[in-house]
């Protein structure tokens, strides 16, 4: 049976799979970031990812809330760059929308992650288009909201297939936001490191909880 | 990868324990990643702090001393530091009359320092304003941009607004100085060979033999073209071209740094410089006081940067005041 | 070659005027290629000159300054000067008190300051005293090379005899802390890459990704032995043991100079700091003094060297006074 | 029929043709000094030789005296690095050995050779087999010697040829003096630079006095 709603244990399940992809995948998110960054997007990711994952063993959250304050706040303290602040405040407005929760339908998962959305577009004002994460997980918060009505595993599975598409289309962009904003028109061509991250995330929430389909 | 170094990972933390011996002016806090000077901030005295991605030396650790920083926080490499580590900073350099963080621009940077200020005066009370450098000429500063990066130009800042807050002045007098001495320079770097990150353990950029990069930063990053390999004169040209374009330098004393990036040797900085007075004394500009060197740089990158700064006797009384650093020394 | 230079035949002169326009406190005679400072030697000086091939900056030319040299002649890189050079710079740099020369072990170098010295006697009756400097102990001084070669200590000898010169000490005293200082010091080098000579436009030498030369001097020559890459924990005991082998450093307290040899990040250079100073505290060795960073270097080779000079009171004392040079720089 | 002796014009064209050679070689012996030195004997030799050569072409010298006064004195004052003071030497001992004369027959060239050559040991305090210029030098004013009966030409082909030989001979050799002696047993298998430089001396001794049989 489809499963209707999310676990903490589910969004520790969630963040360690994050993390495999991290670390899997971190010289090719070096790679990206060589190409218009500056070559440390994957060590940053799986550095935080790492530290986020060891925070959780130490000490298992028992609600949303806790489960995001910790990811959250790990990935502001030992990140750095542009995608700690990021990453870290979309993991705190996330917990913070869940609050003492210990369990999320599809519309608080939705409610959530669009809170984490706010988090990031306050924190970085980044608008849709300028090539950054944004990018990814816009279309995909937009995919799950049109998707929700077909029930939870639905939703996450057309989310992970929007951030994928939204991390595509960032090759075409000219960047506006972000280190890769000083190559002007040399940025486009490729592909955004903070948007393939962000589609590795909804990968990892996809195959945490099930809905890989 | 041909560094020496033990584990890519390990750099910083590594690199951190010679420069606390090598500097027994200094004290670093390992866990914090932190390089404050030896003895306390003087009561009344406003802080000075910075920080950034590593990989810049002598920026900023090595500018930590009398009459420049009171402490910088050093991130991975070309990685900002985090708010924990500023905010622990700005708690221990605080004397009570506030603490000035200079920001480069950099989206990370930016972030980061502006989420320590929240925390570190939430938490604790202690006053801060900040300056965020952004005198990159390379970039445009627009809406379609992260605005001009921060670069050779905070040197002459740390330097200049040091010795003003070692006068006593206080946090807003500082922070407006700081202010107008950033909106008073001018960069333009070039690179003739890419940097080696240590965990990504290959060249950045692939820049082939008879090309060079035009309109870096100091993170290895590519800069706006790609042009054929040129000689000294006509890079000199292409560095100060764009510098006098953006602001005027002619009818005050200037000061200059042609800047390294840290894989040039001296002999051709030296070079360069004589080309670049050339240049600007036929433009116009009168060079009052220079520096010479790797003061600012991206890890073993070739190639070298240029900074103006429109001075007047305020700024230049400041700029030759005292100063004890591993990075700038006179006067003590 | 990417080089920031305009003709590979002209970067020393060329060089040279950068150095100028760079430093109010020298003065350039191009035609001679001599580095002076702006004021002539005070009467009862001794007048300190060294020199040698360029591409080793800051060395010589950035140590002309108070508490260090009178005088820097410049050869081509890698190149000794010429004795018209060395003729010149001392008979405008003698007060009368006489010139103590400083060498390096170099065939070129010695046989061209032993013409000059010669000359510059029988010419104008100026009284010259020299001291070759022979710290390398990558080569066997024996009767079959020609003698160890004059690196890292030269740097500390001119800082510490200049100091001394600045007391007003006479030649033959002078001459004899020199040798002093050249004997209780040894050095030992490596390199990670081979440097461009311009005028050569290609690596001296070709060393592979996972190798490096251990034994090198300073004009970008191959090593005595080629090694695996290793980290630098292993590098720096390659580097101190040979060091410790031959002269006992315990007992005394030590100076030690961590230089780069211009291509590697002061980062790695601080991180191999850090390394040796361990060896060195395991090893019962006192250090009282360090410096880090590029000060003999050879051209854009990345690598390092050690160097220790077993000092005491008198030479702490001298080393501490007070040197304003454009490579050295504190106390004043 | 076969010259008996050389005129200082015959001098003057020796030098110029040498300072061909050096140009001409620049590259080359940069090379060798690469393999065992510091890549720079190419560039000494040739920024020498053309002061040389422009020196004599301000003030032609009348005498053998005045030729190697003016050489030698060049190379000292033009080149630096042991090559300046070695063939400097080498000009000046040359030059005062052959004194006010105006020619020199095959003895007084052999002797003002040679005493070139001890100027060369007295300054460098290189012996046979160090792998140095000496290699080369040393064997051709044997050749010399012992040719000299058979006329001039014959004796200065007999130097070239020794020279020559002298050249190819240093790279078994292990070098003990010179910059080469760094590299201890490493020299082995590489011929010495500036015993390369000393066979087109007599390579152009023989061209420029026509002495090439
Ligand atoms: N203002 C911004 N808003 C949203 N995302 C951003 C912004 N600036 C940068 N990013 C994202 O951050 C990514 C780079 O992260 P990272 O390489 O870890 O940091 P840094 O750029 O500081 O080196 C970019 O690929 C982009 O997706
Ligand atoms: N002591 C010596 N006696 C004779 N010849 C020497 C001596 N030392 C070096 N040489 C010669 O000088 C050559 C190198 O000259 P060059 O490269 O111009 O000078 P440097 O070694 O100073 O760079 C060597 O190949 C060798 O033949
Ligand atoms: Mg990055
Ligand atoms: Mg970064
Ligand atoms: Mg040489
Ligand atoms: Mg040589």
């Amino acid at each position: 049976m489809a499963r209707t709603s999310l676990t903490v244990a589910d969004l520790v399940a969630w963040t360690q799979r994050f993390r495999d992809l991290m670390v899997e995948h971190r010289a090719a998110l070096t790679e990206l970031d060589s190409a218009i960054g500056d070559a440390d997007h994957g060590s940053n990711m799986a550095r935080g990812m790492q530290s986020a994952v060891e925070k959780l063993e130490q000490t298992a959250p028992e609600t949303v809330g806790a489960w995001g304050k910790s990811v959250g706040m790990t990935l502001v303290s030992s990140v750095g760059g542009a995608s700690g602040p990021l990453y870290g405040t979309f993991f705190l407005r996330f917990g913070a929308s869940g609050g003492d929760a210990t369990e999320l339908d599809a519309a608080a998962l939705g409610a959530a992650l669009r809170a984490g959305l706010e988090g990031v577009l306050a924190r970085g004002k980044a608008e849709p288009g300028d090539k950054t994460m944004i990018d990814a997980l816009g279309p995909a918060l937009d995919a799950f909201d049109a998707a929700v009505d077909q029930g939870l595993e639905a939703a996450i599975a057309a989310a992970r297939d929007a951030a994928a598409a939204g991390r595509d289309a960032t090759e075409p962009l000219q960047a506006r936001k972000g280190r890769a904003s000083y190559l002007g028109e040399r940025s486009i061509g490729h592909v955004d490191p903070g948007a393939t991250s962000t589609a590795y995330l909804f990968d990892a929430l996809a195959t945490a909880t099930g809905s890989a389909a | 990868m041909k560094k020496l170094i033990n584990d890519p990972d390990g750099v910083v933390r590594d690199a951190l324990v010679g420069i606390e011996v090598a500097h027994p002016d200094l004290r670093v806090d390992h866990e914090n990643r932190i390089i404050y000077r030896r003895e306390p901030t003087r009561p009344g005295k406003v802080a000075l702090i910075s920080g950034g991605g590593s990989g810049h030396e002598p920026l900023h650790g090595g500018y930590v001393g009398f009459g420049m920083l009171d402490a910088a926080c050093a991130g991975e490499v070309f990685t900002s530091p985090t708010p924990d580590q500023m905010v622990e900073a700005t708690k221990t350099a605080d004397s009570g009359a506030g603490v000035l963080h200079i920001v480069k621009n950099y989206t990370g940077d930016v972030m980061n320092f502006e989420m320590a200020a929240e925390l570190a005066e939430s938490e604790t009370g202690v006053r801060v304003a900040s300056v965020v450098t952004d005198d990159d000429v390379a970039v445009q500063d627009s809406l379609y941009t992260a605005g001009r990066r921060g670069v050779g130009v905070t040197v002459l800042l740390e330097k200049i607004v040091g010795a003003a807050a070692e006068e006593g002045r206080d946090l807003d007098t500082l922070a407006e100085l700081a202010t107008r001495v950033n909106a008073s320079g001018r960069s333009m770097g070039m690179a003739l060979t890419s940097c080696i990150v240590p965990a990504a353990g290959k060249p950045t950029f692939d820049l082939p033999e008879n090309e060079m990069e035009i309109g870096i930063g100091i993170h290895g990053e590519p800069g706006r073209h790609r042009v054929p390999l040129a000689g000294a004169r006509e890079i000199a040209e292409q560095l100060v071209e764009p510098i006098l374009a953006d602001h005027d330098f002619t009818g005050a004393p200037a000061i200059v740094l042609l800047n390294g990036m840290g894989g040039s040797p001296l002999l051709e900085l030296y070079l360069m410089y004589g080309e670049v007075q050339r240049i600007l004394e036929a433009s116009g500009v009168t060079v009052a006081r220079s520096l010479v060197g790797n003061y600012i740089t991206s890890l073993e990158m070739a190639g070298c940067s240029v900074t103006l700064l429109r001075a007047d006797d305020e700024l230049l009384g400041l700029w030759d005041a005292p100063v004890a650093t591993p990075g700038l020394r006179w006067g003590v």
